[in-house]
C-alpha cells in the first residue's frame, strides 16, 4: 500500500497511465516504510495474486516470447509484434489486444522505434531529459519526420559505439529506450516476470529486446468507456447532470474538477486477489478526520476476497454492523453528491469499474436529503423533506396500523368509517392479515418485474397488474377495496425514497406480524424495537441517528429542515476532524443577514 | 451479535403465534345503542340492543338497523344473552345511546351505569337516557321508515342541544362526576316518543332528576333549559321572550352568544343565601312588534324587559326545584362544599331535605343586546 | 468483551429520569388518595425529590465516576454483598411491579383475552436487548424517546382544554393535613436512588446535580399538568374511582367529531416510560447480580434475570386490586429502608471516608 | 401449556444469543449463572402452570407494614 502512496507524490499527470508504475517496483523495496503493516499487498508475488509467471527475464529474446506465449497460453488477445530495430536487432511488443491504445502504440512505440536507428546524432547534453516526449508533444511528429527526410543521413548500423551516445549506454539499452525514444507518458523498467505480465493485463505495452535481460513497460492503456452522462436512477431537476461512469480516472477527474485544492487526496490500492481492482480512497486533507481515515484504510485492507466488480461489494465488507438491513455507508453516481460529501468531512471511495462511489460515515437522515434539496430554494427542499420522512413514516406503519386498528382496536376507527369497512368485509374468504400480507407481495413482484423488465413490456404488466389486482379482485371478492388501497398506499409511499426501499419492506412486515399479534401495542413494540436498531447503530462510530431530533439549532439546519446556505455556518457534528466544524465564517455570505 | 437479536423476534412470531384479541370487523355486530328494563314479573332484566346488520350480499352490502332484544339475570348476562340470538358477537365501543325504561329508573339506574363504567368496551363519552314511556324497549320496538340508526339519531338530537338547549348534553362520567358528589343530585336527558302523521319518531325532550340513583321526576323543556342557565351550562341557542300577554303578541326571540352564571354563597346574619348573577349577551333573531324597540333608549327597555323575564323564569324553577323535589340539582352545594369546606360539612348530611329547601337566592339577570340582526328597522 | 466506559450525555440523563420517574405514575396517578391535595402534594414531592437528589449527587460525586455500588466496595469491603443483595432485591421488586402493571394496563384496557406473561414477554424481551446494549445506547434511546412522550403530553393536554373545567378544582386542604402527607410520600421519588448507579456514567460529573434538577423539575411540570387535566376533566370522585385516570381522560377528547377516541396516545406514553422504567430496575438488578457474583459485565446476566423478573409476575400479584392496594398503601413504605436509608448509609460512610482520605493525601507520607 | 412453551422459547433464544458464546469463551461461571437463573424461572413457571400456589412475598410485607404503621 505504501508504495502506491510514495508514488503518487512522484508522477504528476493522471490519466489511465497513472499506474504504470507502482508495480514494477521488486518486491520488498519498501523504502523506509518497510515496517509499516502490508496487509497481502497484491504484489508480494504469492501464488494466489493471479501472476502466474514467476522469476525474472532471460537474455534470449526468444524464451522471453516463449515465456509470455506460454502465460497466455490459449488467451489469444495476446499479441506479439515482433520488430526488428536497425543497430539493435530483434525486439518485441507485448499487449493484449482491445486494452491498448493504438494510436499511442503506432506512434509512440513503433515508429520512434524503428527510427531510433536513423536518430542523427545528439549532443550529450540533450540526453538523458525526457526531451523526446516533450519535443512529441510540442511539435508532433511530422517534425521529426521531416527532419529525417530532409536530412537524409541515414544512420545505419545502428549498434551504437560507446562515443556516440555515452551517458545512457551505461545503464543499459533498456534505459536509452526508455529516456530518449519511446515517446509514451510513462514508461519503466524490469526484469520481473509477474510484474511484466500484470502490466500486459493491465493494458501496458511490454517491450522486450534481444540480449537485453529487461523488458520495458510503457503505458499505452487506452480503450472505450461509456460516456459521461445523466445517472438513471438520480435525476436532478436543477443541477449538475455529470454522472460517474466505469472508469475509475475518469470520475477522479471529475471530483478535483470540482474541489480545486492540493488538499484533496486520492489515496489508491488494490483490492481482490484475481480482480485486482483499483479503489481509491478520497477526502480532503484539512476536513476529514483522521481517526475515520486510519479507519477505513484499516477496514480496506483487512478485506480478503477474490474479486470487487462494484463499490457494494466494499460497502458489506466494511460496514459496522453486518446484520443490518439500513445502510451504513452512502452511495451515488454523482460527483456533485460526492464533493459535496468531501465538503463535509467525509471520505469517498471509487471503485475502478463501478460508478457508484461510496462515502463514509453515513447517517441514517442522508436518506432523507437530495442534492436537489440543494440545489431548489429551501423552503421548497425542507418540504420535499418533510415529505420523504412522511413517505417513509407511512409505508412502514400504514398495513400494521390498518391491521391492528380494524381487528383489535374497533374503538378507535369513527364508527361510520368502521360501518363501510365492516360492510366491504362482508362474505371475504380470508382474513385481513392474510389479505394484507399477499397484497404487499404482489405488489414487491410487480415491483420487481418491473425494474427488470425491457420497457416495451412495461405497459402489460401495469395494465394486468392495475386490472386484476385492482379491480378484478375487489370485485370478484377475494379481497376487500380497502385492503387494496391500504397496500397500494404502502407500496407508492416506498418509492419516495428509493434506497430505502428495503429496510422499510422489512420494517413493514414485521410491524405488520407484529400488529396481528397484540394489536397497537404490537405495533408500538415494534417501534420500540426499530427505534432501539437505529440507536444501537454506528457508521464509522458516528451514531447513525445523529442529527435527527437534536435540539441544537445549528445541528437542525441541515436535517429535518434545508436551511438556507447562509445559516449552514457549520458541517454537521461528529464527522469532520475536531475544530473544522465551521464552514462559512460568521457574517460571510448572507447579504442582507 | 444482530443475527440472534433478529432471531429473537423473528423466533417469537413465529413460534407463538397467537393473536387472543385478534378480530375481524365481520364477526362483530356493531352495537349503536341499547335499552334496558326490568321485567318486575320474571324478575329479570330485559336489554334491547340496536345493531348495524349488512343486508343484501356481493358488492351492494347495506348496513340496516335491527333490533334484538334479551333477558339476563345480571345486565352482563342480558348482554351476552343476546350473541345466542345474534349468533356474533356484539361490539359496543361504537354505542352511542342507552336508553333506561322508566320503570327501572324509578328503582335505579345504576346497574346499567357500572356496566358501561366498569366494561372496557362502552366508552365514557356516551349518554345515558331515561325514557318517558313506561320502558325502553318501546321506543325502540316502533317501527322506523328509514334506514338510519335510531340511536344515532337519538345521540345526535343531543349534541345537536347545544343550539336548542332543550335537553342535557350529559355524558356517563359527568353523570358519575354527579352521582358521587355529595349532593348527588343528577339529571340526564328524557327520550319520548312522538306521533306524527301516524309514524312514531323518538325525540329527546327534557332532563330527567336524578337522586342518587333513582329517578325524582321529569323536568319540561323550559324547566331544562333554565337548568341549563343556573348550571352555565348554555352555550347558544333561542332565548323565546314573551313581552306582552295575549295571543300572538310580544315573542321575541333572542339568540344567546354568551351567556355566564357565577354562584356564589353570602351568609348575612347567619343566614345562608345564594347570589346568582347571569350575565347574556344576545342578538334579536326575530320580533314580532317592530317599531317599538329601535332607538338606544328602547334597546335599553328592551334588555331590561328581556332580563325581568328571564328572571322570573329562573326563580321559578328554583322555587319549584326546592318545593316539589327538594333537590338541589343547580348545584349551590358544591359551591358551598368548594368556598366554606367546614360549613359544608355541618349541612351536607340534610342538605337536600331541609337546608336547600330553605335558602334564599339572589337572582341577578343581566341581558345585554349585542345587535338587532341585519334590520335597522322593522315593517 | 471489555467495552470503552460508556458515556451518557447531559440531555440523556435528564431522559432517562424523567422518563422513569413518570413511569407508572403517569398512568395510574400515584397520590390520587390525597383527593384534591395531590396538586398541592406534587410541589412538596418536588421539593422532597431535589433534596434526595443532593444526596445522591453527593454520593456520586464523592468520587466522581464511581456508582454507588463502587462506593460500598471501597468501604464496606465484603460486607458490600448485603447491600447488593438488598439493591438487587429491591430492583427486582419494581421491575416485577412494573411488568405486571404493563400487562394489566393492555389487558384491562383493550387486550382482554391475550394472556398477560405474553405482553409482559414481549416487553421483558425489548428490555434485554436494551439493557445488554449498555447504557449509553439507553441513554440515547430515552433521548429520542422522551421528547416524543413531552410532544404527546403536551399535544393531548392542549386537545382537552374544552373539557377541562377548573371551577371542578378544589376545596383544598379540606381535611387538614394528613391527606397531604399520605399524597406526598408516595410521589417521592425514592426510585432515584437506581441513578447512583447510572449517573456516574455522565460526561461531566460536575453537572449531576444540574441533571437531577432539571428531571425532577420537568417530570413535575408534566405530571403536574397530567393530575390538572384529569381531575378536571374527570372530577375528583370519578379520578379516584378508575385504575388508570389518564387513559379515561383522553378518551373524552372530542373535538369536532373528528379528532376523538385517540385514548391510545397515553398507552403509548405509559409504554414509552414504563419500558425504561422497566430497564433502569433491570439494569440496576443485573449490575447487582453480576457484582454479587463477582461478574465482570452485566450483560451476560442481564437476560436470565429478566426470566426472573417474568416468572415473580407470575405469582406475586394475584391482579390488578391487590397490585393497586399496595402501590398505594404498602409500597411507599416498604421502599423506604431500601432506597432511603441504605444509600443514607452509604453516603454517611462515603463521606467519612472521603475526609480520610483527603487528610491522608495532605498529610507527608510516612512521618 | 402455552405459557411454559412461551417461556421455553424465549430462554432457548437466550440460550443462543448468552449461554454458548459464554460457553465458548469458556465463561463456566456466566453459563452457570444462566442456567440457574434461568432453571429457577422455568422451574417458578411449571409450578404455578401446575396449581401450586406460591406464596408471594407481596403479602407478609403488607402486613408487617400496615401492624408497623397503623397500629
Amino acid at each position: 500500500m505504501f508504495r502506491k502512496r510514495k508514488r503518487r507524490t512522484s508522477i504528476k499527470p493522471y490519466r489511465a497511465g497513472r499506474f504504470a508504475g507502482y508495480r514494477q517496483g521488486s518486491p520488498g523495496a519498501g523504502g523506509p516504510e518497510a515496517g509499516a503493516p502490508e496487509a497481502g499487498g497484491p504484489e508480494a508475488g504469492s501464488p494466489e495474486t493471479g501472476s502466474p509467471g514467476t522469476g525474472s527475464l532471460t537474455r534470449s529474446l526468444e524464451d522471453n516470447i516463449a515465456l509470455f506465449r506460454n502465460i497466455f497460453q490459449q488467451d489469444d488477445t495476446l499479441t506479439l509484434r515482433e520488430l526488428d530495430v536497425p543497430g539493435f536487432g530483434k525486439a518485441c511488443l507485448v499487449m493484449i489486444d482491445g486494452m491498448t491504445d493504438s494510436d499511442v502504440v503506432n506512434d509512440n512505440i513503433i515508429q520512434p522505434v524503428l527510427m531510433s536507428g536513423r536518430v542523427p546524432v545528439r549532443e550529450p547534453e540533450d540526453v538523458g531529459q525526457p526531451k523526446v516526449g516533450e519535443q512529441l508533444k510540442a511539435g508532433g511528429q511530422p517534425e521529426v519526420r521531416g527532419q529525417l527526410e530532409v536530412g537524409g543521413q541515414l544512420a545505419v548500423g545502428g549498434p551504437p559505439e560507446g562515443s556516440r551516445l555515452p551517458e545512457d549506454f551505461k545503464e543499459g539499452r533498456a534505459a536509452w529506450f526508455q529516456k530518449c525514444i519511446i515517446a509514451a507518458k510513462a514508461v519503466s523498467r524490469s526484469s520481473d516476470v509477474s510484474s511484466l505480465c500484470q502490466a500486459v493485463i493491465d493494458g501496458d505495452t511490454v517491450w522486450l529486446l534481444e540480449n537485453e535481460p529487461e523488458g520495458l513497460i510503457i503505458d499505452s492503456k487506452g480503450w472505450k468507456t461509456r460516456a459521461i452522462d445523466e445517472p438513471k436512477t438520480e435525476t436532478v431537476v436543477m443541477g449538475p447532470r455529470e454522472g460517474f461512469n466505469e472508469s475509475l480516472i475518469m470520475n477522479l477527474t471529475l471530483i478535483r474538477r470540482r474541489i480545486k485544492t492540493p488538499n484533496l487526496k486520492f489515496e489508491f490500492m488494490l483490492i481482490g486477489r484475481r480482480s485486482r481492482t483499483r479503489v481509491c480512497i478520497c477526502y480532503l486533507k484539512e476536513i476529514a478526520k483522521e481517526s475515520n481515515l486510519r479507519e477505513l484504510r484499516n477496514r480496506l485492507e483487512k478485506i480478503d476476497i477474490d474479486g470487487i466488480l462494484s463499490s457494494s461489494y466494499l460497502r458489506e465488507l466494511i460496514m459496522d454492523s453486518p446484520y443490518t438491513p439500513f445502510d451504513l455507508t452512502g452511495t451515488t453516481e454523482r460527483p456533485d453528491i460526492v464533493s459535496a460529501n468531501l465538503l463535509e468531512g467525509r471520505l469517498a471511495v471509487l471503485v475502478d469499474g463501478s460508478p457508484c462511489a461510496m462515502m463514509v460515515p453515513f447517517l441514517f437522515v442522508e436518506y432523507f436529503q437530495a442534492n436537489d434539496d440543494y440545489y431548489t430554494n429551501f423552503y421548497f427542499g425542507s418540504l420535499n423533506r418533510i415529505l420523504r420522512i412522511l413517505g417513509f413514516l407511512f409505508t412502514i406503519s400504514i398495513p400494521g396500523l390498518y391491521l391492528s386498528l380494524v381487528t383489535f382496536h374497533h374503538e378507535m376507527v369513527p364508527s361510520s368509517l368502521l360501518m363501510s369497512i365492516y360492510a366491504a368485509r362482508q362474505g371475504l374468504p380470508f382474513p385481513t392479515v392474510i389479505e394484507l400480507i399477499v397484497m404487499l407481495l404482489l405488489f414487491e413482484i410487480l415491483r420487481e418485474s418491473g425494474t427488470r423488465l425491457p420497457a416495451f413490456m412495461g405497459q402489460a404488466l401495469s395494465i394486468v397488474g392495475a386490472l386484476v389486482i385492482g379491480q378484478a379482485a375487489v370485485e370478484a371478492r377475494l379481497v376487500s377495496a380497502p385492503t387494496v388501497i391500504v397496500s397500494a398506499t404502502a407500496g407508492i409511499t416506498e418509492l419516495v425514497i428509493p434506497r430505502i426501499k428495503f429496510p422499510s419492506i422489512m420494517i413493514r412486515v414485521l410491524l405488520l406480524l407484529m400488529s396481528s399479534l397484540l394489536g397497537l401495542y404490537g405495533f408500538l413494540f415494534g417501534l420500540i424495537g426499530l427505534l432501539l436498531h437505529l440507536v444501537e447503530l454506528r457508521s464509522f462510530g458516528v451514531p447513525y441517528l445523529q442529527g435527527i431530533m437534536s435540539f441544537k439549532k445549528q445541528d437542525l439546519k441541515d436535517t429535518v429542515f434545508r436551511g438556507p446556505w447562509w445559516t449552514m455556518r457549520t458541517r454537521p457534528r461528529n464527522i469532520a476532524r475536531e475544530g473544522e466544524w465551521v464552514r462559512q465564517q460568521k457574517g460571510s455570505g448572507g447579504t442582507g443577514k | 451479535m444482530k443475527l440472534p437479536k433478529i432471531c429473537i423476534l423473528l423466533g417469537m412470531l413465529l413460534l407463538l403465534y397467537g393473536c387472543w384479541n385478534y378480530r375481524e370487523a365481520d364477526s362483530l355486530f356493531l352495537v349503536t345503542g341499547c335499552g334496558l328494563d326490568y321485567d318486575f314479573e320474571k324478575d329479570r332484566y330485559r336489554m334491547t340492543v340496536e345493531i348495524a346488520a349488512p343486508e343484501g350480499s356481493g358488492k351492494n352490502v347495506e348496513i340496516k338497523p335491527k333490533i334484538l332484544s334479551a333477558d339476563g339475570d345480571t345486565v352482563f348476562d342480558a348482554v351476552r344473552n343476546i350473541i345466542r340470538i345474534s349468533s356474533k358477537r356484539l361490539y359496543w365501543g361504537h354505542a352511542q345511546a342507552y336508553i333506561i325504561g322508566r320503570n327501572l329508573a324509578e328503582k335505579s339506574i345504576l346497574p346499567l351505569l357500572d356496566w358501561i363504567i366498569r366494561d372496557a368496551e362502552p366508552r365514557e363519552t356516551v349518554v345515558l337516557y331515561i325514557s318517558k314511556c313506561e320502558t325502553a324497549e318501546e321506543i325502540f320496538k316502533e317501527k322506523i321508515p328509514s334506514s338510519r340508526m335510531l340511536a344515532y339519531g337519538i345521540y345526535e338530537m343531543t349534541t345537536s342541544a347545544v343550539s336548542v338547549p332543550k335537553a342535557p348534553y350529559v355524558q356517563v362520567y359527568q353523570l358519575y362526576g354527579m352521582l358521587t358528589s355529595d349532593t348527588g343530585v343528577a339529571y340526564v336527558p328524557a327520550v319520548d316518543i312522538t306521533r306524527e302523521g301516524g309514524s312514531f319518531t323518538p325525540i329527546v325532550t327534557g332532563a330527567a332528576l336524578l337522586d342518587k340513583e333513582r329517578l325524582a321526576g321529569f323536568l319540561s323543556e323550559e324547566d331544562t333549559r333554565s337548568l341549563l342557565f343556573l348550571r352555565d351550562e348554555i352555550k347558544g341557542g333561542i332565548l323565546p321572550v314573551k313581552t306582552g300577554s295575549g295571543p300572538m303578541s310580544g315573542y321575541l326571540s333572542l339568540e344567546i352568544f354568551k351567556s355566564s352564571t357565577i354562584v356564589t354563597p353570602v351568609f348575612q346574619e347567619d343566614r345562608m343565601s345564594f347570589k346568582v348573577k347571569t350575565a347574556l349577551e344576545v342578538a334579536v333573531g326575530g320580533e314580532y312588534e317592530q317599531e317599538k324597540y329601535l332607538s338606544a333608549d328602547q334597546t335599553a327597555e328592551l334588555e331590561n324587559i328581556c332580563s325581568q323575564f328571564l328572571k322570573n323564569k329562573l326563580e321559578d324553577f328554583i322555587s319549584r326545584l326546592k318545593q316539589d323535589y327538594g333537590l338541589d340539582a343547580v348545584g349551590f352545594g358544591e359551591v358551598l362544599k368548594r368556598r366554606k369546606p367546614g360549613l359544608w360539612k355541618e349541612v351536607k348530611s340534610n342538605w337536600n331535605e331541609e337546608t336547600f329547601r330553605d335558602i334564599d337566592v339572589q337572582m341577578d339577570v343581566k341581558v345585554t343586546l349585542r345587535n338587532t340582526g341585519q334590520y335597522l328597522k322593522g315593517l | 468483551m471489555p467495552r470503552q466506559k460508556e458515556i451518557l450525555s447531559n440531555w440523556s440523563g435528564i431522559s432517562l429520569l424523567g422518563m422513569f420517574m413518570m413511569g407508572t405514575s403517569i398512568i395510574t396517578m400515584a397520590g390520587k388518595d390525597a383527593g384534591m391535595d395531590v396538586l398541592l402534594a406534587l410541589p412538596m414531592a418536588a421539593v422532597a425529590n431535589i433534596l434526595l437528589a443532593f444526596m445522591y449527587t453527593r454520593i456520586l460525586t464523592l468520587y466522581p465516576g464511581k456508582s454507588m455500588m463502587d462506593l460500598q466496595e471501597m468501604i464496606f469491603g465484603k460486607l458490600s454483598k448485603l447491600f447488593y443483595l438488598l439493591t438487587v432485591w429491591i430492583a427486582l421488586h419494581v421491575a416485577t411491579m412494573t411488568l405486571i402493571l404493563f400487562g394489566e394496563f393492555i389487558q384491562v384496557v383493550s387486550l382482554p383475552e391475550t394472556p398477560r406473561y405474553f405482553i409482559c414477554g414481549f416487553i421483558a424481551a425489548l428490555a434485554i436487548w436494551l439493557v445488554k446494549d449498555g447504557l449509553e445506547v439507553m441513554g440515547r434511546w430515552a433521548g429520542f424517546a422522551f421528547p416524543v412522550f413531552l410532544l404527546i403530553i403536551t399535544g393531548v393536554s392542549l386537545l382537552s382544554i374544552e373539557d377541562i373545567r377548573l371551577d371542578t378544582l378544589g376545596p383544598f386542604l379540606s381535611k387538614g393535613l394528613h391527606p397531604l402527607l399520605t399524597g406526598t410520600f408516595p410521589l417521592i421519588a425514592l426510585g432515584l436512588a437506581f441513578f447512583t448507579e447510572v449517573f456516574n456514567h455522565l460526561g461531566n460529573s460536575r453537572k449531576t446535580f444540574r441533571v437531577f434538577l432539571f428531571g425532577i423539575l420537568l417530570t413535575t411540570f408534566s405530571l403536574f399538568f397530567v393530575y390538572l387535566r384529569n381531575i378536571s376533566v374527570l372530577g375528583m370522585s370519578f379520578t379516584q374511582s378508575l385504575y388508570f385516570p389518564s387513559y379515561a381522560a383522553v378518551g373524552i377528547i372530542n373535538i369536532g367529531n373528528f379528532l376523538q377516541r385517540i385514548e391510545v396516545a397515553v398507552s403509548v406514553n405509559f409504554i414509552l416510560v414504563g419500558f425504561i422504567r422497566l430497564s433502569i430496575c433491570l439494569y440496576v438488578a443485573s449490575k447487582g447480580i453480576s457484582r454479587l457474583f463477582g461478574f465482570q459485565d452485566h450483560r451476560a446476566i442481564t437476560a436470565p434475570v429478566a426470566f426472573l423478573v417474568m416468572a415473580f409476575t407470575l405469582f406475586a400479584f394475584r391482579n390488578i386490586v391487590e397490585l393497586s392496594e399496595w402501590v398505594n398503601s404498602t409500597y411507599p413504605y416498604y421502599r423506604v429502608p431500601f432506597l432511603f436509608f441504605l444509600p443514607l448509609v452509604t453516603w454517611v460512610a462515603g463521606e467519612i471516608k472521603a475526609r480520610k482520605d483527603r487528610r491522608k493525601a495532605t498529610l507527608p507520607p510516612a512521618l | 401449556m402455552l405459557k411454559i412453551a412461551f417461556f421455553i422459547t424465549i430462554i432457548t433464544i437466550f440460550v443462543f444469543v448468552d449461554l454458548i458464546p459464554a460457553l465458548r469463551r469458556r465463561n463456566i461461571r456466566y453459563a452457570a449463572a444462566f442456567l440457574a437463573f434461568s432453571c429457577l424461572a422455568l422451574s417458578i413457571c411449571i409450578l404455578t402452570e401446575l396449581g401450586v400456589k406460591i406464596p408471594s412475598p407481596a403479602k407478609p410485607i403488607k402486613t408487617a407494614v400496615d401492624a408497623l404503621l397503623r397500629r
